[in-house]
């Protein structure tokens, strides 16, 4: 038992901090950790930074382009980009569909579509919900029907978190009507530009478009296009639901928040008020017991024993972490966070802003936004019915 | 001990429901917020119901109402989540009757009823929730007269207002001032707030400034207890409708099959957002009926209110979101607008661990509404 | 709107108060309001001083003896004693099995019974509960069967509250297996020394022994001691259980274990630990709270307007109080909580307290007693059942 | 980073939980309670086992471990309930080998190892959680020695113990000392604790006392976050159990002719323990790991450990209890006794309010278990 991490492991973290320091730009940077408003630019740009020395595929393998990173380092380097206030990268591409092609597409579909995720020029989204099935997700409609050599999508998807820029989609499709709901599934790339798309985005309760709709009508796909086998999408979805562990508690951005709340703190004046400092306190170890739940699940995957079944925990109290940092974050502010003046959610402010003081503008947005993180990625009420399903039975 | 309503005031909050109905659907409030956060029209609709002069004495054109009366007004608009300050028309009402002269009584409170907006100026930088960190100053400008210097923010509709009714420390002392619209060192800068209702910034450099009262503490500690009352109102009005739209909605929506209101962990959830609205509704009674109370029993009971309005919007608006799901947090569906309004009104006058600091440091060895 | 109580109401309360201070043992209010264990004498007696002034049947209207008060009164008499420190009114007599016998029994029964529960003569018990029935009570099991003039009893009762005290048990028994569970249950009178009866004290986790097992076996009952109709009783039980309304918050005793928690944290020297003292003003609020909704359902009842239909929410919110209260005073107390002297328990300590202050003997095993507010009586989590049935079907 | 056990800590931990398993049932427990608190017979196998010397050199006849093993052999002994407070044999090796002379730890750290019975006494009147507030004094008797006066309250099985730790303050300074059972001025009254273990008030007048060290308020402090660390991993053990069952209680009970374990407000409940578990034992691995800090970080991490310990003892404890319902207020049934067990262990070495204060006090800017 040791809590350190090894010295080759700390020396990593520094070299990777060390490249950070050098190509992220620190206005960029000062955008991120000041919780403003990000363009299509500032997160592809960074990605095709990350893209160009190999990083934008942290977590693969050699085999398919990755830097073959240990878990732990994969886990540091998450650390050191959060730390710097790196953009975040998009997990749709090289987290969710990558993995899935590599583990059920063929040679060709590896080929064709891997190298432009892991360089960061192809933007994908994921074509999953749809508005009649949310948590119950193998209720999905959209259907596929063979026709020769293609497909014909026809259908609507929503809650497509950036598809106003994606240049890919993969989709959940059904081919067949036939057993269970769960039976008639297909793994589907579509591309984007493909007449007949249409994409619809969703304004946000805190004024962005994060979200959309999109509706497929006799949209033509190549089968080739096809992952895997057709119904068996069902499988592969699992598969890639399964994938993500550790990184689903989003621990380091949440330190990174937390020393956030502190600064906020003491710029407004209540670091020592005894009230609001306890709340803080109180976030903190739950930030510190987060980040050992964390750090057990990656010691467990790195000794190769098998990983510990918590996944449906850390999305739990990561969600809420994030929820609670911003809550807090905004009661810090008081009542100057009350104006909601986009120009400054984006960093575009001049002239003296109310109170004096820009960087409360995106607080109580935040905060609004962030009820979202116990609805998607499988809602808290989903997660505790897994974590109950693997007790109770 | 007595919590009905009066046949008078039954008719009065179905008069206001009725133009909330008619009058303030989810599409036009949409078309205010997007325009700015106030609507003129609105507000003479609202004049047109004799509603700013609810509390003006008759004699001065009002309809010399009480704070049961602006309770049911508030509760009935709450639901209808009006953006124009309503309540500070009764603010300045209530502030001018306990402390202006007759003179400036006579003067102003007319203006009040024939629907002229007023609205109290007294969020500062640098102080959050503490109305008593002023540091707008008023200055004898050699003339007879006096002038205020200072920033006021977050100021309702504080563009649009007709009049505003200024905190400003004269001659070492907390005082109350009366500014008029367009006099020379006035401006205001408007812009929206997170609930979509308009806010502005008032900057004072040199604006001509009335006394309403010397007693400047005290008149602000009246206009923040009673703003406590009618947005404890408001904030009943608001989880009301934020319920019924959530029980809806699990009503409605299915997911494998079945209504996910027959879900028991959701079940359970509605059954607590009741109670949340329950003890809020009781609290927003006490608040209204303690408001006639001596300022130290007032201000605990206020203060009391708060804390229990706080905790409960919280609750109501954050589970209504949670389960509405995905459609909870779209600008397009009207139960986050219920949500933003809540989480404005829980920072509003005060928010939950000011006044439980407040409720704490007057803590005495009783418990209790009734001794 | 008013929150004020009428004169006459004010001059009714100092009345009670008046004939309570005259009346109440200062020795025994010292028990109560300092939480000590009560001996059946201690109950016993002062039921038997309310029944002498005609008081201990509060609740009932004139025709069957009660004083008649209006709702408004009850509830000033019920502040009255619990801020006195009286001890507790156990409701299985006057206000359980009263209110069922003046609606369903025959005058004769009426005649029978009333006076033993109006004087306090007589202790009442329950016999709801079964070893396999408890939130689902209709599935019991305790059968009867008719056997001439007789019913011949067999089955088993259980969380029967001082039971090893009482004179005679109200029972829910099962008459028919046909039809609904709920359809073949009939509401008996059983004399608790009639043969064949044994009772069982269970030694609950704070040492005290508060409830019972009850068997019966082959206990013949007069069929003179059945209420109403046979098979009919679940109707009867429902109207009891719909019977308490206001009082089932029990906010008088919280307004009194308010106050005893703020002295409480004088004496530990806590009053002025900014960190306590909130978490007792959060508690005042709650209660304050509790309080207006109490008030709100009196004010209905009084005003002969439907009435609220919130007694699951009274329910909920009284008992979480109590618990909390509970917590607060033992968390107050601190580590000098922790030794288990039962003499001190029972105000029996002589000789030097460990800590000096015997006053903190009593407030783990309430802590750990209170537990049981949230079970009985309907579950919290049933009670939560009964709100969402309300509001969503 | 490797939060594995090797294999020496897996074979103590077997021969540990065997040993609780055929030597600690319930039944026995309870007798052992019923019977006061304490057994000699226990502690006696205890010995046979090893484990009071677990920590002490095996120069001085012990096993020589440290304080994984301890966290081990404690979680294991959690799961048993076992009263008898082997925490305070490790309590005492570890601040003996820290801060006591040479000598003195070959004169005492063998008796030690040999299962002799030594405890902490160090909860005073009037300080609740506060033990720098020492009112017993140490004076000197004027042939040499030093004589302490004074009482100590809540001591671990303290009327069996064959010496005691005991904090006085000896010319203004607080300092640690050893005193004998049997001396003169010295005397132990017993009494059962909430959970069934055994307390003692230790009544000191002019007792003769040792000297372990003049840094009285360093060794105290060792003493109190090593304790942390030791019942931070036996409250894990009472959890894991705590949750078991619970878990086999609700797939076994029946309701309306189901497992109420079907019931999903239920389910999240019992979800919502497993969360409260897993990050107490994250916080036990971190709280021992933590231990070989120096003073100021090691005291950041031990309060944060004991505000998580705290938190999730409660809400199992509380919840465990709900879902047994009437079960599990009973004192037949085990799971109250896990329940009053994890309450005793919130209010040792500092309860959730007291740490969280020293979290609050010691916050910097940094955040997180690694920088």
């Amino acid at each position: 038992m040791d809590l350190a991490f090894t010295p080759e492991e700390l020396a990593f973290r520094e070299e990777v901090r060390g490249w950070i320091r050098e190509h992220l730009d620190p206005a960029l940077a000062a955008k991120v950790l000041g919780g403003l408003r990000l363009s299509k630019d500032d997160i592809q740009g960074w990605a095709r930074t990350l893209g160009r020395q190999g990083w934008l595929a942290y977590r693969w393998p050699r085999a398919f382009g990755g830097p073959g990173w240990s878990v732990v380092q994969q886990h540091l380097f998450d650390e050191a980009l959060a730390e710097a206030g790196a953009p975040p990268i998009l997990p749709f591409g090289p987290v969710m569909v990558a993995p899935v092609i590599m583990a059920f597409g063929t040679p060709e579909q590896q080929r064709r579509f891997l190298p432009g995720i892991a360089s960061g020029e192809v933007w994908w989204c994921q074509g999953y919900s749809e508005p009649g099935s949310g948590s119950d997700l193998a209720s999905l409609r959209t259907r596929a029907e063979r026709d020769g050599d293609h497909y014909i999508v026809n259908g609507q998807k929503t809650w497509t978190t950036l598809a106003q820029h994606a240049d890919w989609i993969f989709c959940l499709v059904r081919t067949s009507t036939e057993g269970k709901p769960q039976t008639g599934i297909s793994f589907l790339l579509i591309d984007m530009t493909s007449p007949g798309i249409t994409v619809r985005p969703i304004r946000l309760l805190d004024g962005e478009y994060e979200v959309n709709e999109v509706w497929f009508d006799n949209v033509r796909v190549p089968v080739d296009n096809l992952i895997g086998e057709e119904n068996k999408g069902w499988t592969y979805a699992k598969y890639l639901l399964s994938h993500e562990r550790a990184n689903i508690a989003d621990v380091n951005r949440a330190k990174r928040e937390l020393k956030r709340l502190k600064r906020l703190a003491q710029q407004c004046g209540v670091w020592d008020d005894l009230r609001l400092r306890d709340a803080i306190a109180l976030l903190e170890v739950d930030i510190v017991a987060l980040e050992m739940l964390v750090l057990r699940v990656l010691a467990a995957e790195r000794s190769g024993k098998p990983a510990l079944d918590i996944a449906a925990l850390l999305k739990i109290r990561g969600s809420e972490i994030q929820q609670r940092l911003s809550e807090l974050m905004m009661l810090v502010g008081g009542p100057l966070t009350l104006p909601y003046l986009e120009p400054a959610l984006e960093g575009r402010w001049e002239g003296p802003y109310p109170g004096g003081d820009s960087a409360l503008a995106p607080l109580a947005p935040r905060y609004f936004n962030l009820r979202k993180t116990t609805i998607y990625g499988g809602s808290n009420e989903v997660q505790r019915n897994i974590v109950a399903q693997t007790l109770l039975g | 001990m007595d919590f009905d309503f009066s046949d008078e005031q039954l008719q009065l909050r179905d008069a206001v429901q009725r133009w909330a109905e008619r009058g303030y659907p989810f599409e036009r409030r949409r078309a205010i917020a997007t325009a700015g956060g106030f609507d003129a029209g609105v507000w003479r609709e609202l004049t047109d119901l004799g509603l700013p002069g609810l509390t003006v004495p008759e004699a001065h054109g009002g309809m010399g109402l009480g704070p049961v009366e602006a309770m049911v007004v508030h509760e009935a608009l709450g639901a209808a989540l009006l953006l124009e300050p309503l309540a500070h028309a009764h603010l300045a009402s209530t502030v001018l009757q306990r402390h202006a002269s007759a003179a400036a009584q006579a003067a102003w409170l007319p203006r009040l009823a024939a629907g002229e907006l007023v609205v109290l100026a007294h969020v500062e930088a640098q102080a959050r929730h503490r109305w008593d960190r002023c540091h707008t100053e008023a200055r004898h400008d050699g003339q007879g007269g006096v002038r205020l210097y200072g920033v006021k923010h977050v100021v309702p509709a504080g563009d649009h207002a007709a009049a505003w009714l200024v905190p400003a420390v004269h001659e070492g002392t907390l005082a109350l001032w009366w500014v008029e619209r367009g006099a020379p060192g006035v401006r205001a800068q408007g812009y929206p707030l997170q609930d979509g209702s308009r806010g502005a910034d008032l900057m004072l450099d040199g604006a001509p400034a009335t006394l309403v009262t010397r007693a400047g503490e005290a008149a602000l500690a009246w206009l923040v207890d009673a703003g406590i009352a009618l947005l404890s109102a408001e904030a009943v009005g608001v989880m009301d409708r934020t319920l019924a739209l959530t029980v809806d909605y699990l009503q409605t929506r299915k997911q494998f099959g079945v209504p996910i209101g027959s879900f028991q962990a959701l079940r359970h959830r509605v059954a607590d957002m009741k109670m949340q609205l329950e003890l809020a509704r009781s609290m927003a009674y006490y608040a209204t009926l303690k408001l006639g109370e001596p300022e130290p029993q007032r201000r605990q009971a206020l203060a009391r209110a708060k804390v229990q309005l706080g905790q409960s919007m919280r609750y109501v608006g954050q589970q209504a979101v949670q389960l509405h799901g995905g459609i909870g947090v779209t600008d397009e569906y009207v139960v986050s607008h219920c949500f933003k309004r809540l989480t404005q009104l829980e920072l509003t006058f005060g928010d939950t661990l000011h006044h439980l600091a407040e409720v704490s440091a007057r803590m005495t060895d009783d418990a209790g509404v009734t001794a």
